[in-house]
């Protein structure tokens, strides 16, 4: 079925759930409300055989000049494919800056598990239900979240276990063995 | 297609390890044929022209010092912000370039830099071994850049035609490209000497045509 | 096909005889930076916990910062085994973006570059996986094949792994006739040399045991975690991105793709290893229908200046690379978003970019295949021995840097 | 030692090997600097991109035990730690352990652009440069390196070995 | 005087071995480089001659580092158990006509001693460093050590019953009346299970699991550094040797050969032991490693039911022919 057939069914379907319908070089994407979206999800999951989830991403829309009406802070994105019918559909769900949470998706694919540990890792928003949300790729105790339009690229602040790990570094200079010449100034040690 | 599954072994097969036989034999024969090692220090690795290596910048013979107008264009493009240029304009308009620093430590070798290059000022050599004890050393001035360039020249005994093909890529029209980087190059960097697929080519020749775009150059 | 994932193993009751292991980030089998949390009885995992994040070097964030042209050269460190796939990937995906067309000479090169990255993917994940089981003669004798395609892509870009070899709208080099005639040699003699490798270890009965129903998935569990690549094939499933959405020239090629039954660690040895010779057989492909042309098309935008929409820019060929001529009724960097997927050695990998009509992507994400299949680890590394989990590692053929990104 | 001298093999500079007696005459800290040179074993330790080229370098085209360079798996055996790769902040405490658990004498190489400063990757979750952290003895530029351009650095290393005096303590 | 004489035996032995360990380890990489189509060490001394010394050196002058959390004493007795069991085995070997140092009644039984005795050193190095690599690298060779004594013992029951000794001077002369004067033909079953056991006695490839480097690191000598882990390295070898001796005792007629040498009796005896040490580094260049339990079923469920097998018919075969 073309992509466009099953975004039109979805809005028979889900009705005021679904906030619009988008086309952009032969991709749809439907913006859904975030309060269905594993209703949405599985509903293609089963009828429409989207059995493979090719990419869950969150965005942060803060500086991105606002293209649909419904442009709130955060959005997540999930782009999903059929292997058998080799049709994909993207899916948008919209998450105001208040209330950053939405329902996690973990029960219909195990591999989202770690997806979307990373959307909240990344930008922080919060999956209900979840089995584990934690920091996945900065460590447990990172400050803020980097790809929020305000972080820096260099970051805020240091991080404090690299600021310990420096102390620590000039602490052990003690143990070092001491090269006789190095000491002489002879070689550029350091 | 469904890839072949597990191999069948006949039980005489595995009381005489056939297959373990034949594993050892590969090697044994393996250890009396030519190692493919290459003894570096005295053997160097075979080098080619546009090897992104270590970074030169050009001396022009005309005026003895580099080409470089300062167009900022290879710091503009450089993914890693690694080249530093200090320049000031005399009241005619004309520019002059007093430093040209590349952080080497910080560059990734894209080759992007050379490219974009309008005269052909700065570029890769095929020189990668300079390991340093100080990273300070591996920060080059205009100075060291130009020197590089000089080592280079005495190294490979390339002379003023050299021709980076950073600068000129192959397979591109001569029509497309700016008078500056229409420079001689050898035939088959050309687009009319460029490689035809072996099966293209004979239809080609049994056609008895040339290609359109061929004609076109 | 068996619908259990974790082997049948006795486990005592009782927390006295277990332990927990930390293996990694500093360990031989960990393919780079990888740690697993292991908890053990004796030698049986009870739970596997895989951290990532040792190498998550900020690629996203770093991207939002670049021009299109200055985030290919990041791509090339995403998956540094088979950099060229990953730039064949971003160029697609940002020239549909971009809608710049591509020549058909381009779209050749990119797959045979494709393939030959395919090779080296594949080949240093033989290296690997063997010499995680322990055989490591094969590890050296897949190096020496290797090198030869390393050497081919410095001859060809001037770099060995980080090649940034396309270009948006095409290729930057073309290939000389020196350089196809050593590739010919190369794929005249690898069939011989994936017969040596088969020799070592296809039928060798220790490789076998230690292979054979070890990371058993089913089909459907499978997609269930979302795999792809050879280890979702091995499964049985048939997802190839080059079939299913052809990219480049890839509707122009003659190949199959090899599918596993079982979905063992076997299964996808050997799906890989079959298609290390489909590769070959495009190559051959390559070397033989590679059309005439150049090898850029005429609208490739500028590498340096990152042109906003609506603003015209004069052709100044004097000043300018010849590389570029923008045509002046098309706006440059549109609005929109798009999700492109290239096969990669490792599997699907996607490039999903928002563009807000700056010169650089409002937002890059990047599906990483290999990501994805280390999350797989924890379900699959659950009731194995410790032997087996390094097995799977090698079998799920990650790599680090472009997991963590 | 003037009178022997015509019997020896001359090895190095001050260091002789008498044929047949497998014995070897020379200063005592020449001969310790010579088997250190002779055989460095770095830790297995790779990190990203520069890894890959550290594995070339090993296998057989470049092959790194020629110069009696084996790669150990645990750092309590090596003796040099080749940074091959980015350094991220998750990861450089982890480095630095793994540095702290070598014995002396140990030597750091950092091997590419990414672990001598950063290199592109400027970002929040990069170290900028392995010397926050580690006495770095050898840069190596690059990115990645060839594989001949870390032999070449070893070769540094080994010449930097060759000249050090007394380094036997940490109260020399 | 006698007691002079024996320790003047008993060094040059000593020396002899040791040298021996230094360059297998050198033929060992020389070997595997050229199965490997490349080249081993060729840079320090010509073609890498003086390697070994070398890498002797910078051991001996290395930081000794004992981790803090470890069993201090039981850590640093470990390896000179390890060493000195080994050492201690070599004593009994008869390298040729009367070469033997202590030529024992009980020789055999005393080689099998000292090498579970060596396996101590294992455990307790695996046990003391307080790592968990390395205990597990130690409860592996525990395992696998008590699996593999077993066939191995069994598997030298055939030649005992054939010679009707256990001293090893005895067997080999006893092999003189057998097929080519070595008892590799009639004990065929029993070799072959004694070449795996050797295998794993040694812990060398494919069933090098204590040790196995991409699964435990380095195994039980994880944390050991300098010349300590060198001493586990000699004991290795050492211990390679004296499997390969008593190979070449039990099954290739000791110090028999085609003819014989003037002047050096021994010949024969360590052209053979050459012969297996060659086999074990061409084994390591050519096959992957067991998994811990399907090794486990290895010895148990074939090598043990093969040596009985091989008992039976060797008994059989003494009741046929009397």
């Amino acid at each position: 079925m073309e992509p466009i057939r099953i975004a039109e069914q979805l809005q028979e379907k889900f009705q005021t759930s679904i906030l619009g319908i988008d086309e952009h070089r032969g991709q749809v994407t439907v913006l859904v409300d975030r309060d269905v979206i594993v209703k949405i999800i599985s509903f293609l999951k089963k009828d429409q055989k989207m059995n493979h989830l090719s990419c869950l991403c969150g965005v942060d829309n803060k500086k991105r000049k606002a293209a649909s009406a419904y442009m709130e802070r955060f959005e997540v994105v999930y782009q999903l494919y059929s292997i058998e019918n080799r049709t994909s559909l993207r899916l948008k769900a919209q998450i105001p800056e208040s209330d950053q949470t939405i329902d996690s998706i973990t029960s219909l694919w195990t591999g989202a598990n770690w997806l979307e540990r990373e959307t909240y890792d990344l930008l922080g928003i919060v999956f209900n239900n979840h089995p584990n949300l934690k920091r996945i790729l900065t460590p447990e105790d990172w400050e803020g979240h980097p790809l929020r339009k305000e972080y820096k690229l260099r970051g805020d602040t240091e991080w404090r276990g690299l600021e310990e790990l420096k102390k620590k570094a000039v602490q052990l200079q003690q143990f070092d063995f001491h090269n006789a010449s190095t000491a002489q100034g002879t070689s550029s040690d350091e | 297609m469904k890839v072949q599954y597990k191999p069948k072994r006949n039980l005489l097969e595995t009381i005489f390890q056939v297959e373990i036989l034949q594993g050892m034999a590969l090697t044994l024969r393996k250890m009396f044929s030519p190692p493919v090692t290459r003894q570096y220090p005295d053997e160097k690795p075979p080098m080619y022209p546009g090897f992104r290596g270590q970074h030169a910048l050009v001396r022009d013979p005309v005026t003895n010092d580099s080409k470089c107008i300062g167009c900022m264009r290879c710091a503009t493009v450089c993914p890693s912000r690694c080249i530093q240029i200090r320049y000031h304009d005399d009241e005619r308009g004309k520019r002059f370039v007093d430093q040209y620093a590349i952080d080497v430590l910080r560059c990734v070798f894209c080759g992007y830099c050379v490219e974009v290059c309008p005269v052909g000022a700065v570029t890769m050599t095929e020189v990668f071994e300079y390991a340093n004890y100080d990273r300070a050393a591996i920060h080059y001035d205009k100075g060291a850049l130009l020197e590089n360039w000089d080592n280079f020249i005495a190294q490979t005994g390339y002379d003023e035609t050299y021709v980076n093909p950073f600068w000129r890529p192959r397979g591109i029209p001569a029509s497309l490209l700016p008078a500056s980087q229409r420079m001689n190059v050898p035939d088959d960097w050309t687009i009319k000497g460029q490689f035809v697929g072996t099966k293209v080519r004979q239809t080609q020749e049994s056609d008895g045509s040339t290609h359109a775009e061929e004609s076109n150059v | 096909m068996n619908e259990t994932t974790t082997l049948d193993v006795p486990v005592s009751q009782g927390d006295e005889d277990r332990y927990r292991l930390k293996l990694g980030p500093q360990h031989p089998a960990t393919h780079g930076v990888l740690r697993v949390d292991l908890e053990l009885d004796g030698e049986t995992i009870l739970d596997c916990d895989p951290q990532v994040g040792y190498l998550h070097r900020g690629f996203e964030k770093l991207a939002e910062h670049r021009t299109y042209a200055q985030n290919l050269v990041l791509t090339d460190r995403l998956d540094y085994i088979a950099a060229m796939a990953n730039n064949v990937g971003y160029c697609e995906a940002v020239e549909q973006l971009l809608a710049i067309e591509v020549p058909e000479r381009a779209k050749f090169l990119r797959v045979m570059v494709c393939e030959m990255s395919r090779l080296t993917g594949h080949l240093l994940w033989l290296a690997t996986h063997a010499l995680d089981i322990g055989a490591m003669t094969v590890f050296l004798y897949c190096f020496r094949e290797r090198e030869v395609l390393l050497e081919l892509f410095a001859e060809l870009c001037g770099a060995r792994l980080t090649t940034t070899y396309t270009r948006l709208g095409g290729v930057r080099q073309d290939v000389t006739h020196e350089i196809m005639m050593k590739l010919e040699r190369f794929v005249d003699a690898f069939p011989a040399c994936i017969e040596e490798y088969e020799t070592l270890i296809d039928t060798n009965r220790i490789w076998l045991k230690r292979t054979i129903g070890v990371g058993q998935i089913s089909g459907e569990k499978a997609v269930d975690l979302c795999l792809t690549g050879a280890s979702l094939r091995g499964s049985g499933v048939d997802y190839d991105v080059r079939k299913h959405m052809p990219y480049a020239a890839y509707d122009k090629m003659d190949f199959e793709i090899p599918l596993g039954e079982t979905g063992d660690t076997y299964a996808r040895y050997r799906c890989r290893m079959e298609e290390m010779g489909q590769s070959n057989y495009i190559l051959r492909q390559c070397i033989e229908k590679m059309p005439p042309g150049p090898i850029v098309g005429d609208d490739a935008p500028d590498l340096v200046m990152p042109v906003k929409p609506g603003r015209k820019v004069e052709v100044d060929t004097s000043a300018r690379n010849g590389l570029i001529k923008l045509i002046d009724d098309r706006d440059v960097y549109m609005e929109g978003d798009i999700y492109v997927a290239t096969e990669v050695p490792k599997g699907e990998l996607g490039f999903y970019f928002i563009s807000d009509g700056m010169g650089r992507p409002y937002r890059m994400h990047i599906r990483s295949p290999s990501f994805i299949h280390i999350g797989a680890l924890a379900t699959m590394g659950k009731g194995v021995m410790v032997a087996d989990l390094i097995a799977i590692i090698g079998t799920l053929d990650v790599v680090l840097g472009e997991s963590d990104r | 030692m003037g009178k022997i001298n015509n019997d020896l093999v001359q090895i190095e500079e001050g260091i002789s090997f008498i044929p047949g007696a497998s014995a070897i005459v020379a200063p005592l800290n020449k001969i310790i600097n010579w088997g250190r040179a002779g055989s460095i074993w770095p830790a297995t330790f790779g990190l990203a991109c520069c890894a890959i080229e550290m594995m070339v370098a090993g296998a057989a085209t470049n092959d790194l035990d020629r110069f009696g360079i084996i790669f150990r798996a645990s750092p309590r055996q090596a003796d040099c730690l080749i940074l091959a790769g980015t350094i991220t902040k998750k990861m450089a405490p982890v480095i630095r352990r793994v540095y702290d658990q070598m014995p002396e004498p140990r030597y750091v190489i950092a091997m590419g652009s990414c672990a001598c400063t950063g290199g592109v990757f400027d970002t929040y979750a990069v170290v900028q440069g392995a010397d926050e952290f580690l006495p770095v003895d050898v840069y190596i530029p690059g990115c990645p390196p060839r594989p001949e351009a870390l032999l070449e650095g070893l070769i540094k290393l080994q010449e930097k070995i060759m000249q050090e005096q007394g380094r036997w303590s940490q109260f020399a | 005087m006698q007691i002079l004489i024996i320790i003047l035996q008993i060094a040059v032995l000593l020396a002899v071995v040791l040298l021996h360990v230094a360059y297998t380890t050198y033929f060992e990489r020389k070997i595997i480089g050229h199965m490997q189509v490349r080249m081993g060490p060729m840079r320090v001394g010509w073609h890498g001659l003086l390697q070994p010394i070398a890498d002797g050196i910078k051991s001996f002058f290395k930081e000794d580092i004992i981790p803090e959390q470890a069993d201090k004493p039981l850590f640093l007795a470990a390896p000179v158990i390890c060493l000195v069991a080994m050492l201690a085995s070599l004593a009994v070997l008869p390298f040729a006509e009367g070469w033997a140092l202590a030529d024992i009644n009980i020789g055999l039984l005393f080689i099998f001693a000292m090498s579970s005795l060596a396996s101590y050193g294992i455990i307790l190095a695996g046990w003391a460093s307080n790592s968990k690599y390395t205990f597990l690298g130690g409860l592996r060779s525990m395992a696998q050590v008590i699996s593999y004594e077993i066939p191995m013992g069994l598997s030298l029951v055939g030649v005992m019953m054939l010679s009707g000794s256990l001293n090893l001077t005895e067997i080999v002369t006893a092999q003189g009346t057998s097929i080519f004067s070595i008892y590799l033909f009639p004990q065929i079953i029993g070799f072959f299970v004694f070449f795996i056991a050797m295998l794993a006695e040694t812990n060398r490839v494919p069933f090098d699991l204590p040790e196995a480097e991409t699964e435990l690191v380095s195994g039980y000598i994880t944390e050991y550094s300098g010349m300590r882990y060198a001493m586990f390295f000699m004991a290795e070898y050492i211990g390679m040797m004296v499997m390969a001796s008593i190979g070449t005792v039990c099954f290739l007629g000791g110090w028999n050969g085609p003819f014989a040498i003037p002047f050096f009796p021994p010949f024969w005896f360590i052209l053979k032991v050459y012969g297996f040490l060659f086999l074990f580094i061409w084994i390591r260049a050519t096959l992957p490693r067991y998994r811990y339990d399907q090794l486990m079923a290895l010895g148990w469920k074939l090598l043990i039911p093969l040596a009985l097998l091989n008992i039976f018919l060797t008994g059989l075969f003494k009741i046929l022919v009397h």
